[in-house]
C-alpha cells in the first residue's frame, strides 16, 4: 500500500529535479525546487501512515510541518536574492550568472 | 514488476522531452500524447497495487491531476501559468494527504504553501514580468541531457523503493490508526513533547531567514553598468 | 711545553728563546696592524716591523752559532780529505735509521732539537689512527735551520730598511698603504721562520701556505692596477697547485707510515714529525718512497717556480721591488730548494725521484735562461734569472748535493737581493720605468747604484772570488760527475747567465745618458737605500767564503783556496747528512772562471755601448721572438687547462639550471597539468552544477545496488 | 640547573617571539632590539652550557647529556591504572619531550646561538617593512634549530626538523629578492618531500625496535634506537636510502642542491646566515646523528655511493661557482662543495674523519655565514650583487675588505685559520679510509684547488682592481657609513676572532668531542664493520676451494688486503647499492 505514494512522491520529486535542471528562468527553478519539497512532503506523510513495522505515527506529519517551514523560509530568500538579481542584471537566465566562471 | 515500470518511465521521458519548451507546437503535442498513454499506463500499475480497502478512484484521481499538473509546470512557457499549475499541484497533493489521513498537514499545506509562497512567487513574477516572453524562458536548457538524468534517476529510486519494500510486504497492513487521524492535537502533542526542541530551532530559522531577505531586499544594488562604469 | 732534547743543548740561549724567534716579526706586523686600525698615520709606522725583523736577525744569528758542531770533530783539517771508504750512494742504509738525525757515525754531530709548543690537530681518539693523538705546533732546531734562519732574517732585514725609503714618493711622505706593506712583510718573515723551523710536515704546509699568502697580498699592494691584482691571483692558485701535490704527498706518507695491520709509527709518535719520519723512512718500500718523494716534488715546484709551474714567478715583478727583492728572490722561493733538502732522507732513497728533479733543474735552467736574455724589463731579467739559478739548485739536489745546493741558495739570496733593490733604486729615481730600451748610461747619474749593481752582476756571473763563483762551481762540478752531459749543459748556461747579466748591466749603465722623458730630475737614492746595498754587496762578495777553506795545497785554486768550507761542515750535521765530495777537477774551476769571463766578454762585444736597437733580436730573429713571448707558455696553459676548466663550470651551471631543475619542474608540472584538465568543469553554470549532483546520486544508488546484492 | 638553561634556550626564543608578535604599531622599534636581547641571552646560556661541559664528561662519561629533561607529551594508546594511581600507556606510540645537549649537539647549538644574535644584528637596516613579523618569526626560527640539535627524541627531532621550514618560508616568501616566491615555495616543497620519506623510514625503524625489544609501547627514543640490534643488512640498507632521502636534500647532496642556490639569492641576509650557517647542518647532522649509528651496516653499504656524491657536489659547486655572476650565488655554490667535503669526512668511517667533519660544520657556519654577512652588508650599500657591476671596493672600503679577505681565506682553508683543520682531518681520513680508500682522497684534494680558484676569482672581481660601482650609489640613506660602521664591525668582530681562534686551537671542540663520537658513533661503525668481515669472512673460504693456506693465514690475509675488496665486491659500480644481501648475509644480522 505504500509503494504508489512513494512512487508518486519519486515521480514529482525527479520532475522537480528536471526542471531545475533544464528550465532557466531563476523563478520557474526555484518553483521547481518547491516541487520537489512536495514530493518529499508525500514521501514522508506516506511513511507516517504506512510504516513498515508498528503502528502509524504522527512524526512524518510534524517533520513535513518542519520541512513546509524549511521550504518557506528557502522560498523567502530565494525571491529576494531572485529580485536582487533581477535589479542587478535586469535578466532572469540563469546563464547570465557565471561571475564564479573559472577563467 | 521493474521492467514495465522502466519502460512506462522511459516512455514517460521521452514525452517529457518532447513536451518540452522550444521545441515546435505540433511535436509538444505529440509530445503531451504520450505523457498522457504512459501516466494512464501507470496509473492503471498503481492502481492494481492498491488493495481493495483504500478507495482507488480517488487515488487515481489525485495522482492523475498531480503528475499533470507537475508536467505543466515544467514544460509551460510563461511563467505565470506554471505558477498557477504549481497552485493545481498543491491541491492536488492535499487530496492525497486526506486520502493518508493527515488531514491538519494538508489544511496547513494549502494555507503556508498555496496562500503564502506561491503569491510570493506569483508576486515576484509580475515584478519580473517582460512585455513579451523571454528568450530564456520559452527555450529550455540542454533537455536532452536534464530529462535522461532525471529519468535515470527516478528508475533507479523506483528500484530502490521497490526492494526497499519487497521485505514489507509480507507484513500485514497496519491498522488504520484508531482514534481521530490526523488531528490537530494528534499531531499538536509531538510537537510539544517529543520535538519541542526542533520548533525553537525552526523558529529561529525562520527569524534567520526574515532577516536574511529583509538585508537582502534593502541593499540598492549597483547595477552591472553602473558597476562597471566605476570600477 | 715538552722539549724533546737531542744529544746536544745549546749553549749560549735557551731552546725556549729560540722558539721565540717567528713570532717577534708576526708582534711587529699585529703593532702596525692596530695603527692600520686606530686610522694614526705615523710616518713611523715601520719601526715596530723593523724592530721585530731584526730582533730574529739577532736571535738566528746567535742560533746559527750556538749550533756550530762540536769541535771535536773540527772543521776539516788538512787531514780531513781522506774520506771514509766511500759509502752506499745512498745517504741512509736501508733501516739503519738510529738517532735523531740520521747520518753516519763519526760525521759531524750538530745537535737536531725538537722544541714542542702545544698540540695543535687533534687526529680523533685513540684507537683511531693506530695509536696516534695529536698533530703537535714543534720546531725542528739543526744545521739547516740555523743557515736558512740565517740568511732569511738577516736578508730580510735589510730589505726592511732598504723599503723604509723605498716606499715614500720623492719628497719623502710614505705611499698610500705604507703600513699595510710592512705587516704583511712582517706577516712574511713570521711564516717564512715557521716554515724553516717547522718540526713537522703539517707546520711546514702551514709555513708554505702563508707564504703564499704574503706574496698574493704584496704582489697585489698595488691593487688597483688590474694586472697587479690578476699576477697576485695567479701566483696564489699556481702555488696552490704545487700544494696540492705536495698535500698528496703528506697524506701517502701518513698511509705508508701508518696503515695496515703494524703500523711503522710506535705508539703515541706523531707520524708526521721529520724525526719519526725520517727514522722509519728507510723501512718503506722503494715505490712509496718515490711516490713520496715525487709528489712533495710538485710542492717544491710550485712554490721554487720551476720549470712547469714557473709561469706565476715573471708576473709576480708588478709587486713592489722589496717584495720581488725578498719574496721572489732571496726567501720565499728557496722554501723548494730547503723542503728537498731537508726530506734528503726520502729524496736520498728514491733514485728515479733524484732523476726527475735533476732534468727538470737542467730544462729549467736552459729556457729561462734563454728568457732571460731575451727581455727588456730589468726586474723580469731578474726574475728569469731567479728561476734560473733555482734551477741550478735544483740540478744540485738531483746530484745528491744538497749542501752545495745549499750553499747557492745562501750566497745567491745575498747577489740576487742586491741586485734587485739596485733596479728598485733605478725604478725610484726614474719615477718607476723599468724598460731598458727607454734609458741608458745611468752611470753618472746613480754611482753608487751602479757599483753595487756591479758587484751583484759580477757575483750572478760567477765571476772569479766573488760568492756567485764558489757556490756555483761545485754545482756544476756535481753536474760533471753525476754525468758529463749535464755538466756541460751547466757551463753553458753559467756562460749564458754570465751573458744577460752583463747585458742588463751595459743597457742600464753604458752608453749615452738617456732618459725617459717623464723622469724630470733622476738622482741618487738616499742613505736609508744605498747603506744597505752597499751592504747586500758585501755579503755578495765575502757570503762565497763560508764555502770554501784557506789552506795552501797542491789541489786549491790559486793556490790556497779549496772548496767544501765551515758551511758544509756545518751542514753536515743536519737531516741533510755528509755527502761525499769528490775534491778533483780543479780544473774545473778555471774553465767556469773562463765561461764567465767569455760570457761577460761577449756581453761587453754587444751590447758595450748600450745600442738602441738589440742585436740578438736581429741576429736570432725568430728564436729570439720566441724567447722574448717566454715560450708562449702562459698562453698554453690558458688554453690546455683554465679555459676547458671555465667551459666545465659553465656546462655544470646550464646542467644545474636547466638539467637537473628541469628534472624538479618536471615533477611539478604533473599535479600542474591534471589541474588543467579539471578546470572545464568550472564554467560557472548553475544548472551544470545541479546536472553533477543529480548524476552524482545516481551513480552512488547504481553503486549501492549493484554492491548491495 | 643546566636543564632549565636548555629549556630556556629552546622556548625563550618562540616566547619572545609571541611577545613581539603583540607589540603594538607604536611600540614597534623596540623589536630589533628585544629580540637582539634575546639573542644575547641565548648565545651567554649557550656558553655557560659550553662551560661545563667538560666536567660533565669528566664526571658522567663521553656521552655525558646536559639538561636531560625528559617528559610525555603526546601518547596515543591504551592506558592501563597502576595501582598506586595515575595511568601508564600499555600499548601504542608516545612522543615524549625528551632533550639534552652531549658533546656533538654541543658546538652546533653554540654556532646557532651565535649566528642568531648576528643575524638579528645585521638586519637592523636591511628590513624597513614589517619588522615585527620578521624578527617574530626569525625567533621561532631559533627554537627550531636549537630544537632540532637538543632532541634526545626522534620523533621529537622531526617535529622540529619540519618546524625549522615554516619561519624560513616566511622569511624569504616576504623580505626577499624579486623571485622570493618561487624560492620559497621550492625550498619549502623539495625539503618536505624528503623529510616526509625520512618520517616513513623513522617511524618503520621505531616499529621494528619495538618488535625487537618485545616492548608494546613504540618510543623513539635516540639511545635506544641508537643501540639497536638485529635489523637484516637488506632492511639497514632501505633505511639507510630513507634517511638518505631527507637528509642529502637538506645537506644539500650533488643532484639534489638546486634550491640551494636560488634560495639564498633569494633570502633576506639575516635569512641566508641562518640557511647557510645553521640549516645546513640539520643534514650534516642527521646523517651523523641517525644514519650511522642506528644503521650502520647500512651506512656501510652506501659509503661509496655517499662518497661519489660528496666528491661529485664538491668539484661541481666549485666548477659551478666559478662562472657565477651573482656573488651570492657563487657563495651558496661554495657551501654546496664544503658540505661535500663534510659527507666526505663523515662517509670515512674514520674517528678522525667523524671529528673532522663535525670540526667542519662549525667552521663552515662560521666561514659562510660571515661571508653572507659581509655580501649582505655590500647589498644594502650598493643594491647589487652583480660582479659585473662591482670592483676595487678595497680602496673606499677598506675594513671590509680585510673581513671579506680573511672569511674567504677561511673559507678556501688557509692553515692556521679554522678552515684548514677540518678539511685536513677530513682529506686524511677520506686518504687513509678502507672504505673509501685513497681516489676519493686526491678527487677531494682537487677541492683545496678548485676553492682558492673560484673564491679569489670573487674576491680580486669585488675588491680589487680600477674602482667601479653602481650609478649613485654607495646608498648610505640608511644611516650607514661608506665602510663598515661600527655595528657592522661587531658584527663581524666575534666571527673573526673565533676564525682565527680555531683555526690555531681546534682542540677547543675536538677535546669534548672526539670522545663522544668514539663512544657513541664510531663504536656502532666499527661494531657493523667487524659484523661484515665476520660475514664476508664466513663467504671468503667458500669461495676459494684451491686456497691451501691454514686457516690463520688466510684470516689475516682476508682482513689485511681484502678488507676494503671484500665491500667492494658487494656493491654494483654503476648505482653504488645493490642486493648483495643474499639470504645468507641477510639471517647473518637476526
Amino acid at each position: 500500500m505504500l509503494l504508489p505514494y512513494l512512487l508518486l512522491g519519486a515521480i514529482l520529486f525527479v520532475l522537480g529535479l528536471i526542471g531545475f535542471v533544464t528550465r532557466r528562468n531563476l523563478i520557474i527553478m526555484f518553483l521547481c525546487t518547491e516541487m520537489m519539497f512536495q514530493g518529499i512532503i508525500l514521501n514522508l506523510v506516506a511513511f507516517g501512515r504506512y510504516p513498515l513495522k508498528g503502528a502509524p505515527t504522527f512524526d512524518g506529519q510534524v517533520f513535513a510541518l518542519f520541512l513546509i517551514a524549511v521550504a518557506a523560509a528557502e522560498a523567502a530568500l530565494a525571491l529576494a536574492l531572485v529580485v536582487l538579481l533581477y535589479r542587478y542584471q535586469g535578466t532572469l537566465d540563469a546563464n547570465a550568472y557565471r561571475m564564479l566562471k573559472d577563467e | 514488476m521493474p521492467t514495465l515500470l522502466i519502460a512506462i518511465l522511459t516512455l514517460g521521458a521521452v514525452g517529457l522531452f518532447l513536451a518540452m519548451p522550444g521545441g515546435r507546437a505540433d511535436t509538444r503535442r505529440v509530445g503531451w500524447v504520450v505523457l498522457a498513454a504512459a501516466g494512464a499506463v501507470l496509473l492503471a500499475l498503481l492502481l492494481r497495487l492498491v488493495p481493495g480497502a483504500d478507495p482507488r478512484g480517488l487515488f487515481a484521481g489525485f495522482a492523475l491531476v498531480a503528475v499533470f499538473a507537475a508536467l505543466r509546470v515544467i514544460t509551460h512557457g510563461k511563467p505565470v501559468y506554471s505558477a498557477l499549475y504549481f497552485i493545481l499541484l498543491i491541491f492536488a497533493v492535499t487530496g492525497l494527504l486526506v486520502l493518508l489521513e493527515a488531514t491538519f498537514l494538508s489544511m496547513a499545506l494549502v494555507i503556508i504553501y498555496a496562500g503564502a509562497i506561491l503569491v510570493t512567487y506569483v508576486f515576484v513574477i509580475m515584478l519580473a514580468q517582460q512585455s513579451r516572453p523571454a528568450p530564456y524562458d520559452v527555450k529550455s536548457r540542454e533537455p536532452v541531457w536534464g530529462c535522461l538524468a532525471g529519468f535515470l534517476l527516478l528508475i533507479l529510486l523506483a528500484r530502490q523503493i521497490e526492494l526497499f519494500l519487497v521485505p514489507a510486504q509480507r507484513t500485514p497492513l497496519p491498522a488504520p490508526i484508531a482514534e481521530a487521524p490526523g488531528t490537530i492535537e494528534a499531531v499538536g502533542v509531538p510537537l510539544l513533547t517529543e520535538y519541542v526542541v526542533a520548533i525553537q530551532i525552526i523558529g529561529l530559522l525562520l527569524l534567520a531567514a526574515l532577516v536574511g531577505a529583509i538585508a537582502i531586499a534593502r541593499r540598492r544594488p549597483t547595477t552591472r553598468a553602473e558597476s562597471e562604469g566605476d570600477e | 711545553m715538552s722539549v724533546t732534547l737531542a744529544d746536544a743543548t745549546t749553549t749560549i740561549l735557551p731552546l725556549r728563546l729560540y722558539a721565540t724567534l717567528p713570532f717577534w716579526p708576526l708582534l711587529g706586523a699585529l703593532v702596525v696592524g692596530m695603527l692600520v686600525v686606530l686610522r694614526r698615520k705615523a710616518s713611523a709606522a715601520h719601526w715596530p716591523v723593523v724592530l721585530g725583523v731584526a730582533a730574529s736577525a739577532v736571535l738566528a744569528v746567535v742560533l746559527f752559532l750556538d749550533l756550530r758542531p762540536t769541535p771535536s770533530s773540527a772543521v776539516s783539517s788538512p787531514a780531513a780529505p781522506s774520506r771514509a771508504a766511500p759509502e752506499p750512494p745512498s745517504l741512509l742504509g736501508r733501516g739503519q735509521g738510529e738517532g735523531q738525525s740520521a747520518h753516519p757515525p763519526g760525521a759531524l754531530r750538530a745537535p737536531g732539537l725538537t722544541y714542542t709548543l702545544y698540540n695543535w690537530i687533534s687526529l680523533g681518539d685513540q684507537p683511531s689512527l693506530r695509536n696516534q693523538h695529536w698533530l703537535a705546533v714543534n720546531f725542528y732546531f739543526d744545521g739547516l735551520t740555523a743557515v736558512m734562519l740565517l740568511f732569511v732574517t738577516v736578508v730580510s732585514t735589510i730589505i726592511v730598511v732598504y723599503s723604509i725609503g723605498y716606499m715614500r714618493d720623492h719628497h719623502g711622505h710614505p705611499e698610500r698603504g705604507y703600513e699595510r706593506f710592512f705587516a704583511f712583510l712582517g706577516l712574511f718573515v713570521f711564516s717564512m721562520a715557521t716554515l724553516v723551523l717547522a718540526g713537522n710536515f703539517i707546520l711546514l704546509y702551514l709555513g708554505w701556505e702563508l707564504v703564499g699568502l704574503c706574496s698574493y697580498l704584496l704582489i697585489g699592494f698595488y691593487y688597483p692596477r688590474p694586472s697587479a691584482a690578476a699576477a697576485a691571483k695567479k701566483a696564489f692558485i699556481v702555488n696552490r697547485i704545487g700544494d696540492f701535490g705536495f698535500a698528496l704527498g703528506i697524506f701517502a706518507l701518513y698511509w705508508f707510515l701508518t696503515a695496515g695491520a703494524d703500523p711503522l709509527v710506535q705508539r703515541g709518535e706523531n707520524p708526521l714529525d721529520y724525526a719519526t719520519v725520517f727514522k722509519c723512512v728507510g723501512a718503506l718500500e722503494p715505490w712509496q718512497i718515490t711516490t713520496v718523494a715525487l709528489l712533495l716534488m710538485c710542492g717544491a715546484l710550485g712554490k721554487s717556480a720551476q720549470f712547469p709551474l714557473h709561469v706565476w714567478l715573471p708576473d709576480a715583478m708588478e709587486g713592489p721591488t722589496p717584495v720581488s727583492a725578498l719574496i721572489h728572490a732571496a726567501t720565499m722561493v728557496t722554501a723548494g730548494i730547503y723542503m728537498i733538502a731537508r726530506c734528503t732522507p726520502i729524496f736520498g732513497a728514491s733514485p728515479l725521484a733524484l732523476n726527475v728533479i735533476l732534468v727538470l733543474g737542467l730544462i729549467g735552467a736552459v729556457l729561462t735562461a734563454t728568457m732571460a736574455a731575451a727581455q727588456y724589463d730589468m726586474k723580469r731579467i731578474l726574475a728569469y734569472s731567479t728561476i734560473s739559478q733555482l734551477a741550478f739548485m735544483f740540478v744540485g739536489l738531483g746530484c745528491r748535493v744538497p749542501d752545495s745546493a745549499v750553499f747557492h741558495v745562501f750566497t745567491h739570496a745575498w747577489f740576487k737581493a742586491l741586485l734587485f733593490l739596485g733596479a728598485g733604486s733605478v725604478m725610484h729615481a726614474l719615477g718607476g720605468v723599468i724598460d731598458l730600451r727607454r734609458f741608458s748610461g745611468l752611470r753618472h747619474v746613480l754611482p753608487h747604484t751602479c757599483r753595487t749593481m756591479l758587484i751583484g752582476c759580477l757575483a750572478l756571473a760567477g765571476f772569479p772570488l766573488l760568492s756567485g763563483f764558489w757556490s756555483k762551481d761545485e754545482l756544476v762540478h756535481a753536474a760533471f760527475e753525476r754525468h758529463p752531459v749535464a755538466g756541460l749543459i751547466l757551463l753553458a748556461t753559467a756562460g749564458l747567465t754570465a751573458y744577460y747579466t752583463f747585458r742588463m748591466f751595459f743597457l742600464c749603465f753604458h752608453g749615452k745618458l738617456r732618459l725617459p722623458d717623464d723622469a724630470a730630475h733622476p738622482h741618487e737614492a738616499p742613505l736609508v737605500m744605498i747603506a744597505p746595498l752597499w751592504l747586500l754587496a758585501i755579503g755578495a762578495i765575502f757570503a762565497g767564503y763560508l764555502g770554501v777553506t784557506f789552506a795552501a795545497g797542491g789541489d786549491s785554486f790559486l793556490g790556497f783556496i779549496r772548496p767544501h768550507g765551515v758551511l758544509h761542515d756545518y751542514l753536515h750535521g743536519s737531516t741533510i747528512g755528509a755527502p761525499e765530495h769528490g775534491h778533483g777537477g780543479l780544473w774545473l774551476m778555471y774553465v767556469s772562471a773562463l765561461v764567465a769571463l767569455a760570457g761577460i766578454g761577449l756581453a761587453w762585444a754587444r751590447f758595450g755601448q748600450a745600442p738602441e736597437t738589440d742585436p740578438d733580436a736581429r741576429a736570432l730573429g725568430g728564436l729570439w721572438r720566441l724567447w722574448h713571448a717566454k715560450y708562449y707558455f702562459d698562453e698554453i696553459y690558458d688554453y690546455a687547462f683554465v679555459r676547458p676548466l671555465r667551459n666545465l663550470g659553465r656546462f655544470f651551471s646550464a646542467t644545474d639550471d636547466y638539467g637537473l631543475d628541469g628534472v624538479i619542474w618536471l615533477v611539478a608540472a604533473v599535479p600542474r597539468g591534471l589541474s588543467f584538465l579539471l578546470h572545464f568543469l568550472q564554467r560557472g553554470a548553475l544548472q551544470g552544477y545541479a546536472l553533477g549532483m543529480v548524476v552524482g546520486l545516481a551513480v552512488m544508488l547504481l553503486l549501492w545496488n549493484w554492491i548491495g546484492t | 640547573m643546566e636543564a632549565l638553561a636548555l629549556n630556556l634556550l629552546i622556548l625563550l626564543p618562540l616566547a619572545a617571539a609571541v611577545v613581539i608578535c603583540l607589540l603594538p604599531e607604536r611600540r614597534a622599534d623596540t623589536a630589533p632590539k628585544l629580540s637582539l636581547g634575546v639573542g644575547l641571552v641565548l648565545l651567554i646560556l649557550a656558553l655557560a652550557l659550553w662551560l661545563r661541559l667538560p666536567a660533565a664528561q669528566h664526571t658522567r662519561g663521553p656521552s655525558a647529556l646536559l639538561g636531560d629533561t625528559d617528559c610525555a607529551w603526546l601518547a596515543v594508546g591504551d592506558r592501563a591504572r597502576l595501582p598506586e594511581g595515575g595511568t601508564i600507556l600499555v600499548n601504542g606510540v608516545e612522543l615524549r619531550y625528551h632533550v639534552g645537549l652531549d658533546a656533538i649537539s654541543l658546538p652546533l647549538v653554540v654556532l646557532t646561538a651565535l649566528l642568531v644574535p648576528l643575524s638579528i644584528a645585521c638586519s637592523f637596516t636591511a628590513i624597513r617593512t614589517r619588522t615585527r613579523e620578521y624578527y617574530a618569526w626569525l625567533l621561532a626560527l631559533t627554537t627550531g634549530m636549537i630544537g632540532v640539535f637538543a632532541a634526545r627524541d626522534v620523533l621529537l627531532f622531526y617535529v622540529f626538523f619540519e618546524f625549522t621550514l615554516v619561519p624560513l618560508y616566511f622569511l624569504i616568501g616576504i623580505w626577499g629578492g624579486p623571485r622570493r616566491r618561487y624560492a620559497a615555495t621550492k625550498f619549502f616543497l623539495y625539503t618536505f618531500v624528503g623529510s616526509v620519506i625520512t618520517f616513513a623510514g623513522i617511524v618503520y625503524l621505531a616499529i621494528r625496535a619495538a618488535a625487537l625489544n618485545f616492548d608494546s609501547v613504540v618510543s623513539f627514543d635516540l639511545n635506544l634506537l641508537s643501540t639497536l640490534h638485529g635489523l637484516t643488512s637488506t632492511e639497514q640498507a632501505w633505511l639507510f636510502f630513507a634517511f638518505f632521502c631527507g637528509f642529502a636534500i637538506k645537506v644539500p647532496l650533488f643532484p639534489l642542491h638546486t634550491w640551494l642556490p636560488l634560495a639564498h639569492t633569494e633570502a633576506p641576509t639575516a635569512g641566508s646566515v641562518l640557511l647557510a650557517g645553521v640549516l645546513l647542518k640539520l643534514g650534516t647532522y642527521g646523517f651523523l646523528r641517525f644514519a650511522l649509528p642506528m644503521v650502520p651496516e647500512g651506512a656501510l653499504h652506501w659509503a661509496t655511493f655517499m662518497g661519489g656524491l660528496a666528491l661529485a657536489g664538491i668539484i661541481y659547486g666549485a666548477l659551478c661557482c666559478w662562472v657565477q655572476r651573482d656573488v651570492k650565488k657563487l657563495v651558496a655554490y661554495s657551501s654546496v662543495s664544503h658540505l661535500g667535503f663534510c659527507m666526505l669526512g663523515m662517509f670515512s668511517i674514520l674517528p678522525v674523519g667523524l671529528s673532522g667533519s663535525v670540526l667542519y660544520m662549525v667552521n663552515h657556519g662560521l666561514s659562510t655565514g660571515a661571508l653572507f654577512l659581509v655580501v649582505g652588508m655590500i647589498y644594502e650599500r650598493y643594491h647589487t650583487r652583480d660582479l659585473d657591476q662591482l670592483g676595487g671596493l678595497a680602496r673606499q672600503m677598506p675594513i671590509l675588505a680585510f673581513f671579506f679577505m680573511l672569511f674567504a681565506l677561511s673559507s678556501i682553508g688557509l692553515p692556521g685559520l679554522n678552515g684548514f683543520v677540518s678539511e685536513f682531518t677530513v682529506l686524511l681520513a677520506a686518504f687513509n679510509s678502507d672504505v673509501l680508500g685513497r681516489w676519493y682522497g686526491v678527487l677531494g684534494a682537487t677541492g683545496i684547488l678548485l676553492g682558492a680558484v673560484y673564491m679569489l676569482y670573487a674576491v680580486g672581481q669585488v675588491l680589487f682592481g680600477p674602482l667601479k660601482e653602481p650609478p649613485h650609489t654607495p646608498d648610505l640613506s640608511t644611516g650607514l657609513k661608506r665602510d663598515l660602521t661600527p655595528r657592522e664591525i661587531a658584527i663581524l668582530a666575534p666571527l673573526a676572532v673565533l676564525v682565527v681562534l680555531l683555526g690555531v686551537a681546534p682542540r677547543l671542540i675536538t677535546d669534548t668531542l672526539d670522545p663522544a663520537l668514539q663512544a657513541q658513533i664510531v663504536a656502532r661503525v666499527q661494531e657493523a664493520t667487524q659484523r661484515a668481515d665476520d660475514i664476508a669472512l664466513r663467504k671468503a673460504p667458500a669461495n676459494e676451494p684451491t686456497n691451501d693456506k691454514p686457516e690463520t693465514e688466510n684470516v689475516k690475509l682476508e682482513t689485511d688486503q681484502d678488507r676494503a675488496g671484500a665491500f667492494a665486491g658487494s656493491y654494483s659500480p654503476v648505482f653504488g647499492f645493490s642486493f648483495s644481501g643474499s639470504p645468507a648475509e641477510a639471517d647473518g644480522g637476526r
